[in-house]
Protein backbone atom coordinates (compact mmCIF):
# COMPACT_ATOMS: atom_id res chain seq x y z
CA UNK A 1 0.00 0.00 0.00
CA UNK A 2 1.06 3.44 -0.80
CA UNK A 3 1.04 5.85 2.20
CA UNK A 4 1.78 9.85 1.36
CA UNK A 5 1.96 12.57 3.72
CA UNK A 6 1.71 16.00 3.16
CA UNK A 7 2.70 19.92 4.77
CA UNK A 8 3.51 18.94 8.71
CA UNK A 9 3.01 15.83 8.89
CA UNK A 10 5.09 14.95 5.94
CA UNK A 11 7.87 16.81 7.58
CA UNK A 12 6.88 15.06 10.82
CA UNK A 13 7.18 11.52 9.61
CA UNK A 14 10.33 12.55 7.77
CA UNK A 15 9.07 11.11 4.15
CA UNK A 16 6.90 12.18 1.84
CA UNK A 17 5.84 8.75 0.53
CA UNK A 18 6.75 4.72 1.67
CA UNK A 19 5.41 1.79 0.55
CA UNK A 20 3.98 -0.34 3.42
CA UNK A 21 2.67 -4.39 3.64
CA UNK A 22 -0.08 -4.09 5.75
CA UNK A 23 -1.60 -6.57 8.31
CA UNK A 24 -5.04 -8.01 6.72
CA UNK A 25 -6.89 -7.15 9.85
CA UNK A 26 -6.89 -3.10 9.33
CA UNK A 27 -9.85 -2.83 7.98
CA UNK A 28 -10.60 1.13 8.16
CA UNK A 29 -8.56 4.29 8.12
CA UNK A 30 -8.34 4.68 11.86
CA UNK A 31 -6.67 1.22 11.95
CA UNK A 32 -3.90 2.18 9.73
CA UNK A 33 -3.36 5.06 12.01
CA UNK A 34 -3.18 3.03 14.90
CA UNK A 35 -0.78 0.67 13.21
CA UNK A 36 1.56 3.04 11.66
CA UNK A 37 1.79 4.81 15.12
CA UNK A 38 3.67 1.43 16.15
CA UNK A 39 6.08 1.51 13.46
CA UNK A 40 8.38 4.34 14.53
CA UNK A 41 9.02 7.07 17.36
CA UNK A 42 8.09 9.54 14.11
CA UNK A 43 4.68 7.97 12.98
CA UNK A 44 3.83 8.06 16.58
CA UNK A 45 4.98 12.16 16.98
CA UNK A 46 3.24 12.70 13.51
CA UNK A 47 -0.35 10.92 14.80
CA UNK A 48 0.04 12.41 18.62
CA UNK A 49 -3.06 14.75 17.44
CA UNK A 50 -5.36 12.58 15.21
CA UNK A 51 -7.62 15.37 15.43
CA UNK A 52 -5.65 17.26 13.44
CA UNK A 53 -5.14 15.04 10.47
CA UNK A 54 -7.32 14.53 7.75
CA UNK A 55 -7.01 11.58 4.75
CA UNK A 56 -7.60 10.61 1.60
CA UNK A 57 -8.19 7.14 0.04
CA UNK A 58 -7.41 6.71 -3.55
CA UNK A 59 -7.89 10.81 -3.96
CA UNK A 60 -10.84 10.87 -2.24
CA UNK A 61 -11.51 12.78 1.40
CA UNK A 62 -12.28 9.73 3.75
CA UNK A 63 -12.63 9.88 7.69
CA UNK A 64 -11.53 7.59 10.38
CA UNK A 65 -14.13 5.12 9.17
CA UNK A 66 -13.74 5.03 5.79
CA UNK A 67 -12.63 1.19 4.52
CA UNK A 68 -9.24 0.89 3.09
CA UNK A 69 -10.41 -2.21 1.56
CA UNK A 70 -8.96 -2.28 -2.16
CA UNK A 71 -7.15 0.68 -1.58
CA UNK A 72 -4.25 1.33 -3.83
CA UNK A 73 -3.01 4.57 -2.21
CA UNK A 74 -3.78 6.60 1.32
CA UNK A 75 -2.44 10.14 2.03
CA UNK A 76 -2.61 11.61 5.12
CA UNK A 77 -2.40 15.41 5.92
CA UNK A 78 -3.73 18.49 7.39
CA UNK A 79 -6.83 20.21 7.47
CA UNK A 80 -6.35 22.29 3.70
CA UNK A 81 -5.64 25.49 3.87
CA UNK A 82 -5.41 26.32 -0.17
CA UNK A 83 -7.39 29.70 -1.88
CA UNK B 1 -17.22 24.28 -19.86
CA UNK B 2 -14.78 24.40 -17.23
CA UNK B 3 -11.22 25.00 -17.23
CA UNK B 4 -8.90 23.59 -14.16
CA UNK B 5 -5.40 24.24 -14.12
CA UNK B 6 -2.91 24.30 -11.25
CA UNK B 7 0.46 26.03 -12.18
CA UNK B 8 3.38 27.57 -10.58
CA UNK B 9 2.54 30.60 -13.31
CA UNK B 10 0.84 33.15 -12.76
CA UNK B 11 -2.54 33.69 -14.69
CA UNK B 12 -3.25 35.97 -17.46
CA UNK B 13 -6.74 37.69 -16.37
CA UNK B 14 -7.28 39.15 -19.64
CA UNK B 15 -6.62 35.59 -21.46
CA UNK B 16 -9.09 34.08 -18.81
CA UNK B 17 -11.50 36.11 -19.58
CA UNK B 18 -11.51 36.13 -22.74
CA UNK B 19 -11.69 31.95 -22.77
CA UNK B 20 -15.10 32.50 -20.68
CA UNK B 21 -16.86 34.91 -23.03
CA UNK B 22 -19.05 33.05 -24.96
CA UNK B 23 -21.81 34.83 -27.09
CA UNK B 24 -24.30 33.74 -24.82
CA UNK B 25 -22.50 35.17 -21.87
CA UNK B 26 -23.83 38.25 -20.21
CA UNK B 27 -21.80 38.38 -17.02
CA UNK B 28 -18.30 37.45 -15.94
CA UNK B 29 -17.55 37.28 -12.41
CA UNK B 30 -14.51 36.57 -10.69
CA UNK B 31 -12.34 36.34 -7.66
CA UNK B 32 -8.58 36.60 -7.58
CA UNK B 33 -6.77 35.71 -3.96
CA UNK B 34 -3.38 37.30 -3.70
CA UNK B 35 -0.77 36.87 -0.73
CA UNK B 36 -1.40 39.73 1.60
CA UNK B 37 1.31 41.56 3.03
CA UNK B 38 0.15 42.94 6.10
CA UNK B 39 1.87 42.09 8.86
CA UNK B 40 5.29 43.75 10.44
CA UNK B 41 8.00 42.78 12.34
CA UNK B 42 9.31 38.98 13.11
CA UNK B 43 6.16 37.89 11.58
CA UNK B 44 6.17 39.67 8.40
CA UNK B 45 5.47 36.86 5.65
CA UNK B 46 8.60 36.95 3.23
CA UNK B 47 7.17 34.48 1.11
CA UNK B 48 4.21 31.86 0.84
CA UNK B 49 4.70 28.08 0.11
CA UNK B 50 2.31 25.99 -1.60
CA UNK B 51 2.40 22.39 -1.22
CA UNK B 52 -0.49 20.32 -2.98
CA UNK B 53 -1.50 16.79 -3.95
CA UNK B 54 -0.68 16.18 -7.34
CA UNK B 55 -3.34 14.41 -9.05
CA UNK B 56 -6.47 14.40 -6.74
CA UNK B 57 -6.14 18.31 -6.65
CA UNK B 58 -7.03 18.29 -10.01
CA UNK B 59 -10.28 15.97 -9.86
CA UNK B 60 -11.15 17.78 -6.51
CA UNK B 61 -11.28 20.85 -8.71
CA UNK B 62 -13.09 19.58 -11.32
CA UNK B 63 -15.26 18.00 -9.21
CA UNK B 64 -15.90 21.60 -6.89
CA UNK B 65 -16.79 23.15 -10.79
CA UNK B 66 -19.11 20.46 -11.29
CA UNK B 67 -21.20 21.15 -8.12
CA UNK B 68 -20.83 25.03 -9.18
CA UNK B 69 -22.03 23.63 -12.72
CA UNK B 70 -25.07 21.58 -11.36
CA UNK B 71 -26.33 24.48 -9.20
CA UNK B 72 -26.19 27.70 -11.57
CA UNK B 73 -26.75 27.74 -15.19
CA UNK B 74 -23.14 28.56 -16.36
CA UNK B 75 -21.92 29.15 -19.38
CA UNK B 76 -18.70 28.15 -18.13
CA UNK B 77 -16.41 28.07 -15.01
CA UNK B 78 -12.30 28.87 -14.55
CA UNK B 79 -10.44 27.54 -11.43
CA UNK B 80 -6.60 28.52 -11.18
CA UNK B 81 -4.36 27.35 -8.49
CA UNK B 82 -0.99 28.14 -8.25
CA UNK B 83 1.69 26.09 -6.38
CA UNK B 84 5.44 26.51 -5.25
CA UNK B 85 6.98 29.32 -3.91
CA UNK B 86 4.90 32.55 -3.85
CA UNK B 87 6.13 36.40 -2.68
CA UNK B 88 3.41 39.38 -1.57
CA UNK B 89 1.23 41.08 -3.84
CA UNK B 90 1.52 37.45 -6.60
CA UNK B 91 -1.42 36.07 -7.27
CA UNK B 92 -2.57 32.62 -5.68
CA UNK B 93 -6.20 31.84 -7.00
CA UNK B 94 -8.46 32.60 -9.77
CA UNK B 95 -11.84 31.36 -9.69
CA UNK B 96 -14.74 32.78 -12.48
CA UNK B 97 -18.24 31.98 -13.34
CA UNK B 98 -20.03 33.41 -16.52
CA UNK B 99 -23.91 33.60 -17.17
CA UNK B 100 -26.07 34.45 -19.22
CA UNK B 101 -27.22 36.42 -15.69
CA UNK B 102 -25.34 38.25 -13.22
CA UNK B 103 -26.64 36.59 -9.87
CA UNK B 104 -25.36 33.13 -11.34
CA UNK B 105 -21.89 34.78 -12.04
CA UNK B 106 -21.39 36.22 -8.65
CA UNK B 107 -23.05 32.94 -6.35
CA UNK B 108 -21.38 30.27 -7.93
CA UNK B 109 -17.86 32.64 -8.03
CA UNK B 110 -18.34 32.86 -4.22
CA UNK B 111 -19.11 28.97 -4.40
CA UNK B 112 -16.15 28.35 -5.89
CA UNK B 113 -13.68 30.37 -3.87
CA UNK B 114 -15.38 28.95 -0.52
CA UNK B 115 -15.70 25.38 -1.21
CA UNK B 116 -12.08 25.30 -2.42
CA UNK B 117 -11.11 27.05 0.83
CA UNK B 118 -12.06 23.36 2.37
CA UNK B 119 -12.16 21.24 -0.65
CA UNK B 120 -8.98 20.91 -2.25
CA UNK B 121 -5.73 19.74 -1.14
CA UNK B 122 -3.50 22.60 -0.78
CA UNK B 123 -1.32 23.47 2.08
CA UNK B 124 0.37 27.03 2.58
CA UNK B 125 3.85 27.53 4.60
CA UNK B 126 4.57 31.28 5.45
CA UNK B 127 8.15 32.08 5.73
CA UNK B 128 8.70 34.47 7.82
CA UNK B 129 11.15 37.84 8.37
CA UNK B 130 12.28 35.82 12.03
CA UNK B 131 13.47 32.80 9.46
CA UNK B 132 11.14 30.37 10.70
CA UNK B 133 8.85 28.59 8.75
CA UNK B 134 4.87 28.28 9.96
CA UNK B 135 2.31 25.83 8.13
CA UNK B 136 -0.91 28.04 8.31
CA UNK B 137 -3.90 26.73 10.25
CA UNK B 138 -7.14 26.62 8.61
CA UNK B 139 -9.99 28.48 10.09
CA UNK B 140 -13.33 27.35 11.61
CA UNK B 141 -14.51 30.89 9.51
CA UNK B 142 -14.13 28.72 6.14
CA UNK B 143 -15.51 25.89 6.98
CA UNK B 144 -18.20 27.53 8.02
CA UNK B 145 -18.69 29.35 4.63
CA UNK B 146 -18.85 26.01 3.23
CA UNK B 147 -21.15 24.29 5.53
CA UNK B 148 -23.68 27.27 4.05
CA UNK B 149 -23.49 26.50 0.99
CA UNK B 150 -24.75 22.96 2.29
CA UNK B 151 -27.48 24.88 3.79
CA UNK C 1 -10.55 54.46 -2.19
CA UNK C 2 -12.94 54.96 -5.02
CA UNK C 3 -12.17 54.89 -8.96
CA UNK C 4 -15.01 55.57 -10.97
CA UNK C 5 -14.95 55.78 -14.54
CA UNK C 6 -17.94 56.93 -17.04
CA UNK C 7 -16.38 56.26 -20.89
CA UNK C 8 -16.52 55.33 -23.97
CA UNK C 9 -13.10 53.16 -24.28
CA UNK C 10 -13.11 49.69 -23.32
CA UNK C 11 -11.44 48.84 -20.06
CA UNK C 12 -8.39 46.73 -19.18
CA UNK C 13 -9.01 44.33 -16.75
CA UNK C 14 -5.82 43.55 -15.93
CA UNK C 15 -4.52 47.15 -14.92
CA UNK C 16 -7.84 47.79 -12.79
CA UNK C 17 -7.18 44.33 -10.67
CA UNK C 18 -3.33 46.17 -10.57
CA UNK C 19 -4.22 49.48 -9.19
CA UNK C 20 -7.03 47.76 -6.47
CA UNK C 21 -3.65 45.30 -5.31
CA UNK C 22 -2.40 47.34 -2.55
CA UNK C 23 -0.07 45.60 0.03
CA UNK C 24 -3.01 44.96 2.66
CA UNK C 25 -5.10 43.12 -0.05
CA UNK C 26 -5.86 39.47 0.39
CA UNK C 27 -8.94 39.07 -2.69
CA UNK C 28 -10.30 40.83 -5.65
CA UNK C 29 -13.45 40.10 -6.81
CA UNK C 30 -15.24 41.42 -9.84
CA UNK C 31 -17.65 41.43 -12.54
CA UNK C 32 -17.56 42.09 -15.85
CA UNK C 33 -21.46 42.79 -17.76
CA UNK C 34 -21.26 41.86 -21.63
CA UNK C 35 -23.48 42.74 -24.71
CA UNK C 36 -25.46 39.32 -24.80
CA UNK C 37 -25.66 37.66 -28.41
CA UNK C 38 -28.08 35.51 -27.79
CA UNK C 39 -31.06 36.16 -29.54
CA UNK C 40 -31.78 34.79 -33.55
CA UNK C 41 -33.67 36.49 -36.37
CA UNK C 42 -35.18 39.86 -36.42
CA UNK C 43 -34.44 40.52 -32.85
CA UNK C 44 -30.86 39.89 -32.99
CA UNK C 45 -29.23 42.92 -31.16
CA UNK C 46 -26.74 44.09 -33.80
CA UNK C 47 -25.55 46.78 -31.34
CA UNK C 48 -26.71 48.15 -27.97
CA UNK C 49 -26.26 52.26 -27.40
CA UNK C 50 -25.76 53.47 -24.04
CA UNK C 51 -27.18 56.81 -22.55
CA UNK C 52 -26.77 58.66 -19.33
CA UNK C 53 -26.67 61.79 -17.64
CA UNK C 54 -23.31 63.16 -17.52
CA UNK C 55 -22.53 64.86 -14.49
CA UNK C 56 -25.02 63.02 -12.30
CA UNK C 57 -24.12 59.16 -13.31
CA UNK C 58 -20.10 60.25 -11.86
CA UNK C 59 -21.78 61.49 -8.65
CA UNK C 60 -24.36 58.35 -8.44
CA UNK C 61 -21.59 55.98 -9.15
CA UNK C 62 -19.36 57.70 -6.45
CA UNK C 63 -22.73 57.56 -4.12
CA UNK C 64 -22.86 53.42 -4.40
CA UNK C 65 -18.99 52.91 -4.04
CA UNK C 66 -19.25 55.35 -0.99
CA UNK C 67 -22.30 52.82 0.18
CA UNK C 68 -19.80 50.02 -0.68
CA UNK C 69 -16.92 51.18 1.01
CA UNK C 70 -19.52 52.14 4.43
CA UNK C 71 -20.97 48.17 4.37
CA UNK C 72 -17.97 46.78 4.11
CA UNK C 73 -14.03 47.02 5.20
CA UNK C 74 -12.75 47.65 1.37
CA UNK C 75 -9.17 48.72 0.90
CA UNK C 76 -10.55 49.88 -2.55
CA UNK C 77 -13.17 49.50 -5.36
CA UNK C 78 -14.00 50.58 -8.82
CA UNK C 79 -16.83 51.09 -11.30
CA UNK C 80 -16.19 51.54 -14.80
CA UNK C 81 -19.13 52.50 -16.84
CA UNK C 82 -18.78 52.67 -21.01
CA UNK C 83 -21.56 54.54 -22.93
CA UNK C 84 -22.07 54.85 -26.59
CA UNK C 85 -22.44 52.20 -29.36
CA UNK C 86 -21.09 49.11 -28.14
CA UNK C 87 -21.29 45.67 -30.17
CA UNK C 88 -22.27 42.24 -29.24
CA UNK C 89 -19.53 40.98 -27.18
CA UNK C 90 -18.35 44.03 -25.85
CA UNK C 91 -17.73 44.85 -22.26
CA UNK C 92 -20.35 47.28 -20.86
CA UNK C 93 -19.55 47.51 -17.61
CA UNK C 94 -16.70 46.44 -14.64
CA UNK C 95 -17.02 46.69 -11.20
CA UNK C 96 -14.56 45.55 -8.36
CA UNK C 97 -14.10 45.30 -5.18
CA UNK C 98 -10.63 44.75 -2.64
CA UNK C 99 -10.00 43.73 0.88
CA UNK C 100 -8.22 41.74 3.03
CA UNK C 101 -11.05 38.86 3.17
CA UNK C 102 -13.02 37.67 1.09
CA UNK C 103 -16.57 37.96 1.74
CA UNK C 104 -16.19 41.37 1.90
CA UNK C 105 -14.85 42.00 -1.85
CA UNK C 106 -17.29 39.50 -3.37
CA UNK C 107 -20.60 40.69 -0.75
CA UNK C 108 -19.59 44.11 -2.33
CA UNK C 109 -18.94 43.18 -5.69
CA UNK C 110 -22.30 41.73 -5.80
CA UNK C 111 -23.54 45.13 -4.22
CA UNK C 112 -22.20 47.16 -6.41
CA UNK C 113 -23.70 45.92 -9.70
CA UNK C 114 -27.11 45.30 -8.50
CA UNK C 115 -27.49 48.72 -7.02
CA UNK C 116 -25.92 50.39 -10.28
CA UNK C 117 -28.62 48.58 -12.06
CA UNK C 118 -31.33 50.59 -10.30
CA UNK C 119 -29.31 53.47 -8.96
CA UNK C 120 -27.19 55.42 -11.72
CA UNK C 121 -28.73 57.29 -14.94
CA UNK C 122 -27.76 54.94 -17.83
CA UNK C 123 -30.63 53.65 -20.22
CA UNK C 124 -29.60 50.88 -23.30
CA UNK C 125 -31.41 50.89 -26.38
CA UNK C 126 -30.92 48.04 -28.76
CA UNK C 127 -30.70 48.38 -31.99
CA UNK C 128 -32.29 45.17 -33.72
CA UNK C 129 -31.46 43.04 -37.03
CA UNK C 130 -35.07 44.22 -38.40
CA UNK C 131 -33.70 47.77 -38.59
CA UNK C 132 -35.70 48.78 -35.70
CA UNK C 133 -34.19 50.22 -32.31
CA UNK C 134 -35.91 49.67 -28.81
CA UNK C 135 -35.43 50.90 -25.56
CA UNK C 136 -34.76 48.28 -22.65
CA UNK C 137 -37.55 48.22 -20.28
CA UNK C 138 -36.25 47.92 -16.65
CA UNK C 139 -37.14 44.30 -14.83
CA UNK C 140 -38.99 43.67 -11.63
CA UNK C 141 -35.82 41.61 -10.94
CA UNK C 142 -33.46 44.46 -10.76
CA UNK C 143 -35.80 46.17 -8.24
CA UNK C 144 -35.84 43.30 -6.41
CA UNK C 145 -32.04 42.35 -5.85
CA UNK C 146 -31.67 45.78 -4.95
CA UNK C 147 -34.46 45.93 -2.60
CA UNK C 148 -32.69 42.81 -1.26
CA UNK C 149 -29.76 44.81 0.39
CA UNK C 150 -31.96 47.30 1.93
CA UNK C 151 -33.11 44.34 3.76
CA UNK D 1 -35.43 76.02 -14.90
CA UNK D 2 -33.39 73.86 -17.11
CA UNK D 3 -35.52 70.55 -18.25
CA UNK D 4 -33.58 67.53 -19.78
CA UNK D 5 -35.08 64.72 -20.99
CA UNK D 6 -33.41 61.03 -21.56
CA UNK D 7 -34.05 58.09 -23.45
CA UNK D 8 -37.48 57.86 -24.69
CA UNK D 9 -38.73 60.55 -23.43
CA UNK D 10 -35.57 62.98 -25.06
CA UNK D 11 -37.40 61.21 -28.61
CA UNK D 12 -41.09 61.78 -27.54
CA UNK D 13 -40.64 65.69 -26.16
CA UNK D 14 -38.07 66.15 -29.17
CA UNK D 15 -35.29 67.55 -27.30
CA UNK D 16 -32.81 66.87 -24.59
CA UNK D 17 -32.85 70.06 -23.08
CA UNK D 18 -35.02 73.44 -22.43
CA UNK D 19 -34.77 76.59 -20.65
CA UNK D 20 -38.19 76.94 -19.28
CA UNK D 21 -39.81 80.05 -17.11
CA UNK D 22 -42.08 78.00 -14.57
CA UNK D 23 -45.10 79.65 -12.73
CA UNK D 24 -44.49 80.26 -9.05
CA UNK D 25 -47.36 78.34 -8.40
CA UNK D 26 -45.08 74.91 -9.38
CA UNK D 27 -44.10 73.27 -5.27
CA UNK D 28 -43.35 70.09 -6.80
CA UNK D 29 -42.40 67.44 -10.04
CA UNK D 30 -46.27 66.40 -9.88
CA UNK D 31 -46.56 70.03 -10.59
CA UNK D 32 -44.05 71.12 -13.14
CA UNK D 33 -45.27 67.22 -14.82
CA UNK D 34 -48.68 68.84 -14.86
CA UNK D 35 -47.76 72.23 -16.41
CA UNK D 36 -45.35 70.34 -18.70
CA UNK D 37 -47.97 68.69 -20.38
CA UNK D 38 -49.79 71.88 -21.03
CA UNK D 39 -46.98 73.07 -23.07
CA UNK D 40 -46.95 70.83 -26.46
CA UNK D 41 -48.93 67.64 -27.71
CA UNK D 42 -45.77 66.29 -27.64
CA UNK D 43 -45.40 66.86 -24.17
CA UNK D 44 -48.53 65.94 -23.03
CA UNK D 45 -47.38 62.54 -24.86
CA UNK D 46 -44.48 61.91 -23.30
CA UNK D 47 -45.63 62.28 -19.90
CA UNK D 48 -49.14 60.46 -21.16
CA UNK D 49 -48.22 57.55 -19.05
CA UNK D 50 -46.57 59.09 -15.74
CA UNK D 51 -46.03 55.91 -14.24
CA UNK D 52 -42.84 55.18 -16.66
CA UNK D 53 -41.37 58.51 -16.09
CA UNK D 54 -38.46 58.52 -13.25
CA UNK D 55 -36.77 62.12 -12.28
CA UNK D 56 -34.05 64.06 -11.08
CA UNK D 57 -33.93 67.14 -9.19
CA UNK D 58 -30.45 68.66 -9.05
CA UNK D 59 -29.12 65.61 -10.19
CA UNK D 60 -30.68 63.12 -7.45
CA UNK D 61 -33.12 60.95 -7.93
CA UNK D 62 -36.74 62.30 -7.00
CA UNK D 63 -40.45 61.29 -6.67
CA UNK D 64 -43.78 63.24 -8.09
CA UNK D 65 -43.91 64.36 -4.23
CA UNK D 66 -40.24 66.50 -4.47
CA UNK D 67 -39.92 69.88 -4.09
CA UNK D 68 -38.67 71.76 -6.94
CA UNK D 69 -38.27 75.22 -5.15
CA UNK D 70 -34.74 76.78 -5.89
CA UNK D 71 -33.68 73.83 -8.43
CA UNK D 72 -31.44 74.33 -11.07
CA UNK D 73 -32.00 71.24 -12.92
CA UNK D 74 -34.64 69.10 -13.57
CA UNK D 75 -34.73 65.79 -15.64
CA UNK D 76 -37.42 63.40 -16.69
CA UNK D 77 -36.46 59.47 -17.67
CA UNK D 78 -37.33 56.23 -18.15
CA UNK D 79 -36.51 53.79 -15.37
CA UNK D 80 -33.16 53.23 -15.45
CA UNK D 81 -31.24 50.07 -17.26
CA UNK D 82 -27.30 50.73 -16.90
CA UNK D 83 -25.34 47.67 -15.97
Amino acid sequence: MKILYFAWLREKVGAAEEERDLPEALRTVADLVDWLKLQSPRHEAAFENARLVRCAVDQEFGTPDTSIAGAREIAFFPPVTGG
Amino acid sequence: MQRILVQEEDFDVAAENAWLATPDVGGIASFIGTVRADRDGAHRVTALRLEHYPGMTEKALAAIAAEAEARWELTGCTIIHRVGRLLPGDNIVFVAAASAHRAAALQATAFLIDWLKTGAPFWKAEELANGETAWVEARASDDAATAAWKG
